[in-house]
């Protein structure tokens, strides 16, 4: 109708105007207290308070003496702040004989997470890129098995993989333990990287060929520089998984190796009288730090990075 | 000129030689493995691993055991519950992320964070923010709702939702960063057509975007389930398995049979069970989606 | 000397086949262009001479040589793809280079192909800059400037302007046919969907379907003397007409549908001649005068008119004739509208008729 | 408290001193609580003192967290150079497999034989005549420890016996307290069933049930009183929300509990926080109505080393940790009497003495772990955890899942 209007009264700006003034015009108003928006922030507002809730317990029971927590409001900001329990946790709390806290292993993790998060990834990416880009008879079949293994509990793969570290000599090494993490992580990680290779341009795979790259020439020339988001979603993954591990860390180790989780196990697990929830909290916190520092740095990549290795099938 | 066709084992030969520790994890570990429980499962292997026949034995006890059938059950009701919760909630704050909202990347890292931790500090920060003592029922009773009972890490009945909200707290946020991910990817144009058809939004989310999203539904759904079947370390961190054995889960069962009764025999009969159930599921799946139709190289 | 021949090439995917026994000889320097529908297997047959798909049966020589086992960087080609496959994060100096690099030819040799390519494709000031800041077009000048600089005596192109608008398109298809004619000895194999671009740059067309090759010939053969009925109808836009009826032979071979009968006498038949029987009688649009032009022709009828399309230069019209659909390309100036009755005309000679079992051309 | 620093200065100055020429000799275990580590720090103080170097591998959550570590470490051809272990049928298959140090020599010209205490103990630790095994103390589990404070609080007697205690309950009830701590981990509930069926029904009746595993027995009207003792203790129980044995103790300690059916190292917890026997807190043996303790232990296992200087110091510890002096340091912190009937206890406190008494007159019943396999044992923690967590399974239903479990044990 009022199209109709314009286009026949066109040379008419009286008639125009009066028209146009009755309806809306310009550009939507934007209420910021819209019911919309109501909705939609208070929803998120509520999610995140979930979300955040034990890591305010976390911190604050952290922060507290013992005394204060024995009084039994878990919510309540600490009275008097102390900084007691961290350097407990960190430098003094016991274990068996040992009492210096969880310094002890956590270069020991660190010795552990770095080149099994590389290796892991390294083997896990060459795969996904071998099995999109350069599918050789009876890969799928493997990669099958492999898939299926991510779905076994790891406690009854414990035996089976005791036997063949010793049959390779590197049972209780690092060595061993680097090797039954890359192990554990290959399913998942080949999965990732398999499905960002195969939303790779096909073309541009051809093209590389064309100019003469090999195997590894298009693995490292053309692929590796444009996958950063999924190494950075794999890294993500692996320096949680492995930092966070206790089981595969006590079990293929000596207690010189003994990752940053056996003490901090030691130091939850074991109680001298009372249960110190500061202690266990600060402790609790410390260790998840690591895990924490890489996601607060690179969860924007992270995003981007499983949009492109988890979204084509 | 090449004369001859090259032997069919040298194609392609630097991929096949980079898949070989894949093949041999493949084949030597979770074949190898897996093949090795299933062997020893029909022995009456005590401590260590010995071939002493007693066939079915162990398969009969687990059955007519009723910390199994517990077991089996809690973790039926555990993961059907995990997989609708953390998928719906999942994607729902997915979509209330993707409104074009402000402060989104703090969101996004709230929903995240505790990813970043592992089972073990989760089960022990809910076990205290469970505990009737101290934790929220005492907080709300000392507001003066004296009534207000919520123990769930106490009462047998509830135990397994005490587990649940720990594990979607732990979970949901990765399921969430997927979703988010998938509706990125989802074509701008679809937005607009559904907008034009006057299409409501949840109608357009239901019928047509979620089923665009079928591929990371799918990795999503392996990520979740795999993380369900060895759900192990929440529970022993959040209640032992407690109370008596009301949140006991077939890992759990695997572990304790083999490592505290010594009865490897029948914690490899009880794996052998669970691995059979995941095979039949997934193989299947895993065949469609891998299998087949090679029309790339080679 | 045959540049590339494709002797009884066989490709299938498990139980799929994909090419059959597919032949092909192609002449240095000559432009031949693989046209087809898609699925047709054209880009299919451009990867195995390439040597990206390995193929089933078969032998497959480049410049004499045999190199159906081959990798594709030692078979001499270049090739050119449709999304530009641009290496994302090199620069475009980098792209050309990357090939050479892989080859180990000589730093100021590999400075010296890259001037010379770019100042071909018109891209000296784009050589510092990356893919994702360029242009479709430019894009693609890149990316055939990528198989130029690799001095190869066969391009392969695979659908190299499908992504381009329309314009682009038009200008991009000039450039290419000038570089085919600046390198006189440059074997170029084309593959599109789009009949323009294969019959404004082809020496010669390969029409295929379903992993054969249809008909193998120059661009006016295949317009004029289609093969079969399949090539007649996909070449020509707007499209042959068809009518279904038959031939009868008393002393002068007539086509005959209905109450239509036109006279085959001046059809140059093939081989041995007329025979009677059930055919398809076919003949393009633009080979058929209204009106005033009509009056000559040997074969004279009076259409209704059904639709009108004005495409500026001329108007298409679809009319019936006898029951059967008949389209005819008028001056675009002509005053037409539906329900006009028109007579038109064409010469018989300027028809193709197949035979209606075996599609073949008669 | 302050023994325990104490310890910890000594420790680090005594690890410094003798660590340049050492041969370290890693030890796992899994005692971590107070007591414990006070206690172990006594094996370490006095096997440094021998010129070699203890390093310490301890691992909390107790045993089923520590155990496939060493069975893992054991098997994977990489052991540590001794570990705990309990005793009983646990480590069988490893020393039947060669696994395991034979230490018959050490132990005959030491002359185990003829100190020890509990012969039954070293007798696990033998097998086909060769000893495997240094057992390192003896734990009873047959005790009842109250709060005196609690009932000063409630303002009743501290009750002399079980029955009295339970009649106590309500009045502990008003005035606040849970009359009964108790963890939630399976074994702790087993353990206190077995108390009470040691305790309330006898030496005969455990023997019968456990030893002959007579089903009949087990279904019969004396066990029936059992599982009605046992349904009090749940209902005293009520409210105690706590999983380990140790904060079940500190329950006990911070008056908060009345009592806790709890082995001898709890005591060890009573004294890192301070408080004297008889004045703090009463210990009744047998649960004050019969006088019985059973022989349970703790024991050292040294697996086969290839290495000479390994080989030496295992030797050497295995040694330090039966002597004498150790034996008599050690056991006062963790609350466990001396596997040794030669040493003095003077230091001992009331209750050690009170144990000491009962051994020295034969009031020992073997202990349930040596009777019934590891597998039985945890099918019965299994029932006992479901009966006391769940008032819904009365004492008949739950007897005869025991009963079932019974006759099919091993």
């Amino acid at each position: 109708m009022a199209d109709v209007g314009l286009i026949d009264h066109a040379g008419t700006d009286a008639r125009v105007d009066s028209k146009a003034l009755e309806g809306p015009r310009g550009a939507r108003p934007r209420r910021v207290l819209s019911r919309r928006n109501i909705i939609l922030y208070g929803t998120l507002f509520v999610v995140a308070a979930y979300y955040l809730l034990p890591l305010y317990v976390m911190v604050v029971t952290s922060l507290k003496g013992m005394p204060e927590i024995r009084l039994g409001n878990v919510f309540s900001p600490p009275m008097e702040i102390t900084f007691e329990p961290w350097v407990k946790a960190w430098a003094t709390a016991c274990t068996g004989l040992n009492c210096d806290g969880l310094s002890r292993g956590f270069w020991n993790s660190v010795r552990i997470t770095i080149p099994s998060v590389i290796l892991s990834i390294a083997i896990a990416s060459v795969n996904g890129y071998a099995l999109s880009l350069w599918r050789f008879k009876g890969a799928n079949l493997f990669f099958t098995i492999l898939i299926v293994g991510a779905f076994i509990p790891y406690q009854v793969m414990l035996y089976p993989i005791v036997i063949i570290l010793r049959e390779m000599g590197i049972y209780g090494t690092l060595t061993g333990l680097v090797l039954v993490h890359t192990i554990f992580g290959m399913p998942i990680l080949t999965l990732l990287f398999r499905n960002y290779f195969a939303s790779v341009p096909e073309e541009l795979f051809k093209a590389a060929r064309v100019d003469g790259a090999g195997f590894w020439g298009i693995y490292f020339k053309i692929m590796l520089p444009m996958s950063l988001p999924i190494f950075v979603v794999a890294m993500i993954l692996q320096v949680t998984g492995i930092w966070n591990d206790f089981l595969f860390g006590v079990v293929y180790t000596k207690p010189g190796v003994y990752p940053m989780t056996v003490q901090l196990n030691n130091i939850v697990n074991s109680v001298q009288g009372v249960k110190e929830y500061n202690v266990n909290m600060a402790a609790t916190i410390i260790t998840g730090l690591v895990p924490l520092i890489v996601y607060f740095a690179s969860g924007k990549l992270f995003v981007r990075g499983i949009a492109a290795g988890a979204v084509k099938g | 000129m090449p004369s001859t066709r090259p032997n069919q084992l040298f194609r392609n030969l630097n991929a096949k030689i980079a898949s070989i520790p894949m093949i041999l994890t493949a084949v030597v570990v979770f074949l190898g493995g897996t093949v090795w429980t299933v062997v020893y499962s029909f022995t009456d292997s005590k401590l260590l691993p010995r071939m002493r026949w007693v066939g079915l034995d162990q398969y009969e006890r687990l059955w007519n055991t009723s910390r199994w059938l517990i077991s089996i059950e809690n973790l039926l009701i555990f993961g059907i519950l995990v997989l609708i919760f953390s998928l719906v909630i999942g994607f729902v704050l997915a979509a209330l992320l993707d409104q074009k909202i402000r402060f989104e990347d703090t969101f996004r890292t709230i929903f995240l964070y505790p990813f970043a931790l592992s089972f073990i500090v989760t089960g022990l920060v809910w076990q205290w923010l469970l505990n009737p003592d101290f934790g929220v029922q005492s907080v709300i009773r000392s507001l003066g709702f004296e009534n207000f009972n919520f123990d769930p890490l106490y009462n047998a009945d509830i135990v397994i939702y005490g587990i649940l909200i720990a594990a979607l707290w732990q979970g949901t946020g990765l399921v969430m960063v997927l979703m988010l991910a998938g509706l990125r990817g989802i074509d701008e144009d679809i937005w607009k057509a559904a907008r034009v058809d006057g299409i409501p939004m949840w109608k357009t989310y239901l019928f047509i975007v979620i089923p665009m999203m079928r591929p990371i539904f799918i990795t999503t759904l392996v990520i979740i389930t795999t993380g369900i079947v060895k759900v192990y370390d929440l529970v022993v961190a959040q209640t032992g398995g407690g109370p008596g054995i009301a949140s006991e889960v077939p890992a759990k069962y695997v572990y304790d049979m083999m490592f505290l009764s010594q009865n490897l025999g029948q914690g490899f009969a009880a794996s052998t069970i669970m691995l059979l159930t995941v095979m039949i599921v997934v193989i299947p799946w895993a065949y469609l989606e891998f299998g087949g139709k090679g029309k790339r190289h080679g | 000397m045959a540049s590339v021949s494709v002797k009884n090439l066989d490709l299938s995917f498990g139980d799929i086949k994909v090419l059959q026994n597919l032949n092909l000889e192609i002449d240095k320097g000559e432009f031949l262009v693989l046209l087809g529908s898609s699925g047709c297997g054209k880009s299919t047959l451009l990867n195995c001479i390439a040597g990206l798909l390995d193929i089933t049966d078969g032998q497959i020589f480049i410049s004499d040589r045999n190199v159906t086992w081959e990798q594709p960087k030692d078979r001499g080609i270049g090739m050119v793809f449709q999304s530009y496959a641009l290496y994302p994060q090199m620069t475009v100096e980098g792209n050309l280079a990357f090939g050479l690099k892989n080859a180990r030819v000589p730093k100021d040799e590999i400075e010296k192909r890259i001037a010379r390519a770019a100042q071909l494709l018109h891209i000296e000031p784009l050589l510092k800059r990356k893919p994702a800041q360029l242009s479709g077009g430019q894009r693609q000048r890149v990316a055939i400037g990528r198989a130029l600089v690799r001095d190869v005596d066969v391009f392969l192109f695979d659908e190299p302007l499908s992504n381009l608008d329309a314009k682009l398109r038009a200008e991009l298809r000039v450039e290419i046919k000038r570089l085919h004619q600046r390198l006189e000895n440059t074997t170029m194999i084309y593959v599109t969907h789009d009949q323009i671009e294969a019959m404004t740059l082809a020496d010669r067309i390969a029409i295929m379907r379903a992993g054969a090759i249809q008909q193998l010939a120059d661009p006016a053969t295949i317009y004029n003397k289609p093969y079969n009925r399949y090539v007649a109808g996909f070449i020509g836009s707007p499209s042959i007409n068809f009518i279904d009826g038959t031939i009868e032979v008393a002393s002068d071979p007539v086509f005959k549908a209905g109450d239509t009968t036109i006279d085959l006498s001046r059809y140059a038949f093939s081989g041995n001649g007329p025979k009677p029987g059930a055919v398809t009688f076919g003949i393009r649009p633009e080979h058929i005068f209204m009106d005033k032009a009509a009056t000559d022709e040997p074969f004279r009828a009076d259409v209704e008119v059904d639709v009108v399309e004005p495409m500026g230069a001329d108007t298409l019209v679809w009319s019936t004739l006898d029951g059967h659909e008949l389209r005819f390309r008028v001056d675009g100036q002509t005053p037409l509208r539906k329900g006009d009755r028109v007579k038109v005309g064409f010469d018989p000679a300027r028809a193709s008729i197949f035979d209606a079992e075996t599609e073949m051309r008669l | 408290m302050k023994s325990f620093k104490a310890f910890l200065t000594a420790s680090t100055f005594l690890g410094a001193i003798t660590a340049a020429q050492a041969t370290d000799l890693e030890v796992t275990h899994w005692w971590t609580s107070g007591g414990e580590s006070a206690a172990v720090a006594e094996f370490a103080k006095a096997f440094d003192a021998t010129g070699n170097k203890w390093v310490d591998g301890a691992i909390a959550g107790g045993g089923s967290t520590a155990r496939p570590i060493m069975i893992s470490r054991i098997t994977g051809g990489d052991p540590m150079g001794a570990t705990q272990f309990n005793h009983g049928r646990q480590a069988e298959e490893l020393v039947e497999a060669g696994l395991m140090r034979d230490l018959t020599d050490v132990a005959e010209s030491e002359g185990w034989a003829d100190v020890i205490a509990a012969p039954s103990l070293l007798e696990s630790c033998t097998l086909d005549g060769k000893i495997y095994c240094v057992p390192v103390n003896i734990h009873s589990w047959q005790w009842l420890w109250l709060s005196n404070k609690a009932f000063e609080d409630a303002g009743i007697p501290v009750p002399t016996n079980w029955d009295e205690f339970v009649a106590a309950a309500p009045k502990l009830r008003e005035a606040g307290k849970v009359p009964l701590a108790m963890g939630g981990q399976p074994w702790q509930r087993s353990g206190a069933f077995n108390v009470l069926m040691n305790a309330l029904g006898g030496k005969d009746l455990t023997l019968k049930v456990y030893q002959d595993k007579d089903a009949e027995a087990a279904a019969g009207p004396e066990v029936a009183k059992i599982f009605a003792a046992a349904a009090d203790a749940r209902e005293m129980a009520q409210g105690s929300n706590v999983q380990d044995w140790n904060q079940a103790t500190n329950m006990v300690i911070t008056d908060q509990a009345g009592g806790q059916i709890m082995g001898d190292w709890a005591q060890g917890e009573f004294q890192v926080a301070g408080e004297v026997a008889g004045e703090d807190y009463t210990c009744l043996p047998g649960l004050g109505v019969n006088e019985i303790i059973s022989t349970d232990g703790d024991a050292f296992y040294f697996p086969v080393i290839d290495d000479e200087a390994q080989s030496k110091a295992q030797e050497e510890l295995a040694s330090v940790m039966f002597d004498a002096k150790t034996q008599v340091a050690f056991n006062l912190k963790k609350g466990s009497l001396p596997i040794r009937a030669d040493v003095d206890l003077d230091a001992a406190n009331d209750c050690m003495k009170k144990g000491l008494t009962i051994l020295a007159e034969g009031g020992v019943v073997t202990s349930v772990n040596q009777l019934v396999s590891p597998d039985t044992n945890t099918q019965i923690e299994g029932l006992m955890t479901e009966f006391f967590s769940d008032t819904n399974i009365t004492p008949e239903d739950a007897q005869a899942r025991f009963a079932e479990i019974i006759a099919n044990a091993d």
